[in-house]
């Protein structure tokens, strides 16, 4: 810890309300994973829209989920555990304070990150060429066609899509929040602020890419993977 | 006495008694708590009130206490749930053998229509010592049946059915108020309900109806639809043989059952894949868009009547009286 | 806030730093108190202002003062104002961002320029819903049933919902300010025993805040993406359930009734053992009851839904739940009471309020017993009888709760006392107008009167009437604490470190604090409410 | 003080479970198990949540209790949000109209 009881006053990044660094840690810490017990609630309400509906509208939601791309949707989630490994890798090299590890990791991340973001893209634009966007342009003919074995109500598979968009569209939200807290966080490691001693940023900026990591962990089997085959 | 200042709704139905009994217990019972809480903090306060060299005793607190004041009021609460729920099961639950009304509530009005094929709207006659059940369901947005004097009231919900009953005791005319807020008119979409005596009630009955019984009119549109192509009285057709499913288990393709009321049948009519009955394949039409509400229950009045004649055949309802 | 009023002897938090920029770039979480202070009056008084029209216009039956249109949106606009932007903010924001670190013993909250960022949430959040007002406002009720404010109303239901939705973080980031405070930053030997109750309901409080707000967030955001870009997920004529976004709704809205009432329960409990100069009578009996309310309180949602449509037996299974949310709250009255039993007790202002909070609480609660049963509530469901109910708990008591705080805490706060026996005779107002103002909508309720009404049949009118008439006497009794207090920042009797001769962390610094709150932390090595050991002011007359 | 420090090898470890995990339940999406397929993906689903949430969020190692609580408080709470939703709709087709 610090070397002498003097510089307690002057230590780097502690704010005055709190007594110590060890305060100031587990504050952070803990804000953060109650701020992530709130984020669960705020997906959890889309998640329970989604449990009715399907209940209700198997089969649409069976065609929807057919309608997407299998390949692009395990790419993804793939790139996003690829990412918190450079995430946890991060942290670990923060706090052995390893500099320029952290800033590679940092970036890697990133990338993974932007390379997400990429992809959903793409997939929204399919889903645009598809007509597959709920609203007055939505045409569900070719998931009647395709699906001729299920017995789609045309209606209810907007149910699906809007969903599908709620769902992605808000995780993509978060995702470029946290690109956002990963550039604030490679510019920090950058000027080299984080140490063996203060890294709690680092920590605490992953454990949100992590948060947003799993929201992706359920998203991908309920909206890819269900039903493909009956 | 108290034209501008009444201070007890009229009770009209069989269930309003009910109700205002179990309120008349709350009242008391809260009347009682409201009445000994008062009077202990008056009490407490007077008697306890600051006087000089006086000093507060301190009191560290009673587990004994603490329990009996969680125990007792929870036990009382039981009793006002299950007071409340018997009063609630038989609310709504309909006699099986209750004349039916259908409402199609819209902004901002009421339409009524009785099987016997007499429209009207904001206003519903009906005749005393009947049970009537509402099948409700709105064009819109949501609505609320409310009587007051019945002490009944029901959402009436786009896209669905709900329902309501109740059996009136009291001849006279009554508020009927739409409660859920449904936009401008909200305040304006109220109407009456005429209690009538049963002789008055057959007189009106036989005097109004021009249009034919619900039942009759479900049937031609039945024809004109083009449903019998399918839905014939025999075991030939491509669909089921709809006589005297109402009010009885489907069997469906994929292994459920369901219950084949209202619902049921707007469902089948409207999006017919939802769900499949056990060994046809889904080939009906949706009829989503080509038949309003109305049109709706006039279908479903017809195939309920098909349960309802004793032979067997899907010819033709019991001609209305008046026609 | 005129600080500069306060003569310049001694340093404090009010005083340390002069001018505009002081303030809004603050901190310190006594000058954001301060700043919610003002921002959540000003929309009270909005807020009453459209309660007044209201009561204007049912002055008679006909719909004559204004149109049909105006009117659904005058009672939209009242109930969103007055939940979100007063009485959710009200006591946690501005007493508990004021006193929580304090009785806690911290320098400050865990995360200060958290705290900074929900009050600008919140004036943004206010920024918006004024403009809403402002260019039109909206006609959704405040609880937006879909498919109405999806498909139908032609209001400003987007902007109103954003608002709201920024309004929501707000309250969250509160909460979470509050919970790792209480965890992480009590003073050495503040074990959680010896915590003020007042910290057990904000604890309790911030739970539900955390837990319950982001379902609304995401409610209310799907509701807005479907007015803007066509989503259908709670629409019909899509297959949409019109009864999903009710459920989501009441999720948050059922517990956010107890976000209004925990924190004034938790004024209460301090206010009652100070001026009865006695410990809490069943101490941890009050401190559970406060996390039991916020556990309960999220099972019983559908109780708002028993006619809407839900199934019998959900029916009958949330109305169970909810008498069992009521037995804490039970408790709690019942252990107020107990506590001025042999107490030594004092009438001050804030005691009044205290008293008029138990009373006029018991009786919302009463009648919410009648409202969770189910027979009883298909009848008054959408009356005025609820309308009297959460009148009666939220103005007869959460107001009541945060007056009676602002008067306890207010020497605290500005160093000054307020004119006593002004004090007393708004207090007596209050209470009065109060009660003219809703008792008779009980009765109308129950004889059958509908919510949201703008015109009514003329039998109703007498009972109208004298509502209204109420309501003058209410509005006089809240602008009366306003002046008061606002003369007593310049004009009131300087008060010392502790007027009431109360207990608590908060009373040992000066008043007002300095901006650290406390020179050095202090060690606590005695239980909360030890008036035992503590004088009563008149004993000891200083200051007064 | 500050949490214990993992190696690298855990960390590389874990990542290729995950990785597995992945490849293994968009393939099982193609073999046709009836209802099983939604438990077999919601199973592996959280079998992945749980060990992101245990390694790489480090809560198996030096998190004190308090952060499990928050994690069990909140997963209580979107529990009451399922299944009471759910005893609605559950229910829903038993009530005669
Ligand atoms: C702060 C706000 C607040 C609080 C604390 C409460 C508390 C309670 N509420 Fe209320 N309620 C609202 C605000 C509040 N409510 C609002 C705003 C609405 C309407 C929303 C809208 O539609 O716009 C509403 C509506 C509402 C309804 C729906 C009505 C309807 O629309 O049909 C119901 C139904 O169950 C209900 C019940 C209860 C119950 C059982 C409690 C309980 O928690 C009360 C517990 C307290 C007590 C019971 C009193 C003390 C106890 C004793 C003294 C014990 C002794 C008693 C005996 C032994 C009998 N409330
Ligand atoms: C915290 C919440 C809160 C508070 C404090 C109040 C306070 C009041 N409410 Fe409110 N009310 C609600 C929450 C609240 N209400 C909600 C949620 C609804 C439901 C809305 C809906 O259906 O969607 C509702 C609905 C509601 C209705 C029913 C409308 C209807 O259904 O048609 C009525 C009718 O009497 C009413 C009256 C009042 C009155 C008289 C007060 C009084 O206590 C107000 C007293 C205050 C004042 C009188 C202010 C004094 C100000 C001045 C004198 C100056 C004003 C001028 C300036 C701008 C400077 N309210
Ligand atoms: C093209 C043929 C066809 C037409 C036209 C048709 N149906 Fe059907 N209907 C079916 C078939 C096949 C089924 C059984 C499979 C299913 O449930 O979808 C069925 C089922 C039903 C059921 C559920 C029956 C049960 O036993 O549960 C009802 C009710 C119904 N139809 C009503 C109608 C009405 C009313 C019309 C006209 C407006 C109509 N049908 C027109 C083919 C048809
Ligand atoms: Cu229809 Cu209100
Ligand atoms: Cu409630």
């Amino acid at each position: 810890m610090a070397d002498s009881s003097l510089a307690v006053e002057h230590q780097e990044g502690l704010d005055h309300q709190f007594v110590d660094r060890e305060q100031q840690r587990n504050a952070a810490s803990l804000g953060m994973w109650v701020f992530l017990g709130t984020e669960v609630m705020f997906f959890g309400g889309m998640f329970c829209a989604y449990l009715i509906y399907r209940y209700w509208y198997y089969n649409e939601f069976a065609a929807g989920s057919r309608s997407l791309d299998i390949v692009l949707g395990t790419t993804n989630t793939a790139v996003l555990i690829c990412s918190s490994l450079t995430v946890a890798l991060g942290v670990r090299a923060a706090q052995m304070g390893k500099r320029r590890l952290l800033l590679l990791l940092l970036l890697a991340t990133l990338v993974f990150g932007l390379g997400f973001l990429v992809i959903k893209g793409v997939e929204w634009h399919d889903k645009y060429v598809e007509h597959h966007i709920p609203g007055p342009s939505f045409n569900a003919e070719e998931l009647i066609r395709k699906n001729p074995e299920l017995h789609i109500d045309p209606a209810p598979t907007q149910i699906y899509f809007s969903l599908y968009f709620a769902m992605t569209g808000l995780h993509a939200l978060h995702m470029v929040v946290g690109v956002g807290i990963f550039c604030f966080l490679t510019y920090y490691a950058w000027k080299g602020r984080y140490t063996p001693e203060y890294h709690t940023p680092v920590e605490i900026g992953g454990l949100y890419w992590h948060f947003v990591d799993i929201i992706w962990i359920y998203l991908f089997p309920l909206l890819y993977l269900i039903d493909r085959k009956r | 006495m108290f034209d501008n200042f009444p201070l007890w709704p009229v009770p009209a139905s069989s269930g309003a008694g009910n109700v205002d009994a179990l309120f008349i217990f709350l009242v008391l019972l809260a009347g009682f708590m409201c009445l000994a809480i008062f009077t202990l903090i008056v009490v407490f306060a007077v008697k306890f009130r600051y006087r000089r060299g006086h000093r507060a005793e301190q009191i560290e607190g009673s587990v004994p206490l603490e329990v009996t004041w969680s125990a007792v009021p929870l036990a009382i609460f039981m009793v006002i749930f299950v007071w409340g729920a018997v009063i609630f099961f038989r609310e709504r639950t309909p006699p099986r053998e209750a004349d039916a009304v259908y409402v199609v509530a819209k902004q901002w009005m009421w339409k009524l229509e009785h099987e016997q094929g007499q429209k009207e709207i904001n206003e519903l006659r009906v005749p005393v010592g009947r049970d009537i059940k509402l099948i409700m369901t709105s064009q819109d947005v949501i609505h609320s049946f409310y009587v007051p004097a019945f002490r009944i009231k029901q959402d009436v919900l786009p896209g669905r059915y709900t329902t309501a009953w109740f059996h009136a005791t009291r001849p006279g005319v009554y508020h009927l108020f739409c409660a859920e807020y449904c936009g401008t008119e909200h305040s304006g979409m109220i109407g009456q309900v005429v209690v009538l005596e049963p002789a008055q009630y057959e007189a009106w009955l036989a005097g109004g109806s021009t249009f034919g019984s619900l039942a009759a009119n479900g049937e031609s549109l039945f024809r004109q639809l083009g449903c019998p192509t399918c839905h014939r009285s025999d075991i030939q057709g491509r669909g089921p043989n709809l006589v005297g499913i109402f009010g009885k288990p489907v069997q469906l393709e994929d292994g459920r059952t369901v219950m084949a009321d209202e619902n049921y049948i707007r469902e089948s009519i409207l999006s017919p894949n939802a769900k499949i009955v056990s060994g046809f394949k889904p080939i009906m039409p949706t009829f989503q868009g080509l038949v309003d509400e109305d049109q709706v229950t006039a279908l479903i009045a017809y195939i309920k009547s098909l349960s309802r004649s004793p032979e067997g055949a899907a010819g033709p309802a019991k001609p209305a009286p008046g026609t | 806030m005129a600080s500069t009023a306060i003569p310049v002897e001694r340093e404090h938090y009010l005083n340390t730093d002069y001018g505009i920029r002081s303030w809004l770039f603050t901190t310190d979480h006594k000058r954001i108190a301060l700043l919610y202070l003002v921002t959540i009056t000003v929309f009270f008084f909005i807020g009453g202002f459209f309660a007044l029209l209201i009561r204007l216009e049912l002055l008679t039956p006909a719909g004559d003062l204004v149109l049909a249109d105006t009117y659904n949106k005058l009672f939209t606009m009242h109930g969103q104002v007055m939940i979100f932007f007063f009485l959710i903010p009200s006591i946690p924001a501005v007493l508990g961002n004021f006193l929580v670190p304090m009785m806690v013993g911290a320098k400050d909250l865990a995360f200060p320029r958290i705290n900074l960022l929900s009050w600008y949430l919140l004036v943004a959040a206010g920024i918006v819903m004024l403009h809403t007002i402002i260019t039109g406002g909206v006609d959704s009720g405040w609880t937006f049933y879909t498919p109405f404010s999806t498909a139908f109303s032609n209001t400003k239901v987007i902007e109103a919902g954003l608002a709201i939705f920024i309004a929501g973080f707000s309250s969250i980031l509160t909460g979470l300010n509050f919970v790792v405070t209480i965890h992480r930053m009590r003073a050495p030997g503040l074990t959680w025993s010896r915590l003020p109750l007042f910290i057990w309901a904000h604890y309790a409080t911030s739970i539900i805040q955390l837990l319950g707000t982001p379902v609304l967030a995401i409610t209310l955001l799907l509701v807005v993406f479907e007015r803007a870009f066509h989503l259908g997920i709670f629409d019909p004529t899509r297959g949409g359930d019109p009864l999903l976004f009710q459920h989501l709704f009441w999720f948050y809205s059922h517990p956010a009734v107890y976000i209004m009432i925990l924190p004034a329960m938790g004024v209460v409990a301090e206010i009652i053992p100070c001026f009865s100069r006695k410990r809490i009578f069943g101490y941890s009996a009050v401190a559970m009851s406060s996390i039991a309310i916020a556990v309960f309180g999220f099972l019983v949602w559908a109780h708002h839904m028993f006619v809407a449509g839900i199934s019998l037996y959900s029916a009958m299974i949330f109305s169970i739940l909810s008498y069992l949310v009521a037995v804490p709250s039970a408790i709690k009255v019942f252990n107020w009471t107990a506590t001025m039993y042999k107490g030594s007790i004092h009438f001050d202002t804030p005691m009044l309020y205290a008293m008029g909070f138990i009373g006029l609480f018991t009786m919302g609660g009463l009648t919410g017993l009648f409202l969770a049963a189910l027979g009883i509530d298909v009848h008054v469901t959408d009356t005025y009888f609820v309308i009297a109910h959460f009148h009666y708990i939220m103005v007869g008591g959460a107001v009541m709760g945060y007056l009676g705080g602002l008067h306890f805490w207010w020497p605290k706060i500005s160093g000054r006392l307020y004119p006593e026996w002004l004090g007393k005779f708004a207090a007596l107002t209050v209470f009065l107008g109060f009660n003219l103002t809703f008792f008779p909508q009980f009765i109308l309720g129950y004889l059958g009167m509908p919510r949201r009404y703008w015109e009514y049949p003329p039998e109703f009118q007498v009972l109208n009437v004298l509502s209204t008439a109420g309501s003058t006497i209410l509005a006089v009794g809240y602008v009366l604490p306003m002046i008061y207090f606002l003369w007593s920042m310049r004009y009131g009797k300087i008060a010392d470190a502790n007027p009431w001769g109360a207990a608590g962390l908060e009373w040992k610094t000066a008043s007002p604090p300095p901006t650290d709150n406390f020179r050095e932390i202090p060690e606590v090595s005695w239980e909360a409410y030890n008036y035992d050991e503590i004088p009563a002011p008149a004993e000891v007359p200083v200051g007064r | 003080m500050s949490e214990p420090i993992l190696s690298t090898k855990l960390y590389v470890g874990i990542w290729a479970t995950l990785i597995c995990l992945t490849v293994i339940t968009a393939s099982v999406a193609f073999v046709d198990l009836g209802p099983f397929n939604t438990v077999v993906a919601l199973v592996i689903a959280t079998l992945k949540a749980l060990l992101v949430v245990l390694f790489f969020m480090h809560v198996k190692y030096a998190s004190e209790k308090l952060t499990k609580m928050v994690i069990i408080a909140t997963l209580f709470w979107l529990l009451i949000l399922l299944f009471l939703s759910l005893a609605d709709y559950g229910t829903r087709a038993m009530t005669r109209t």
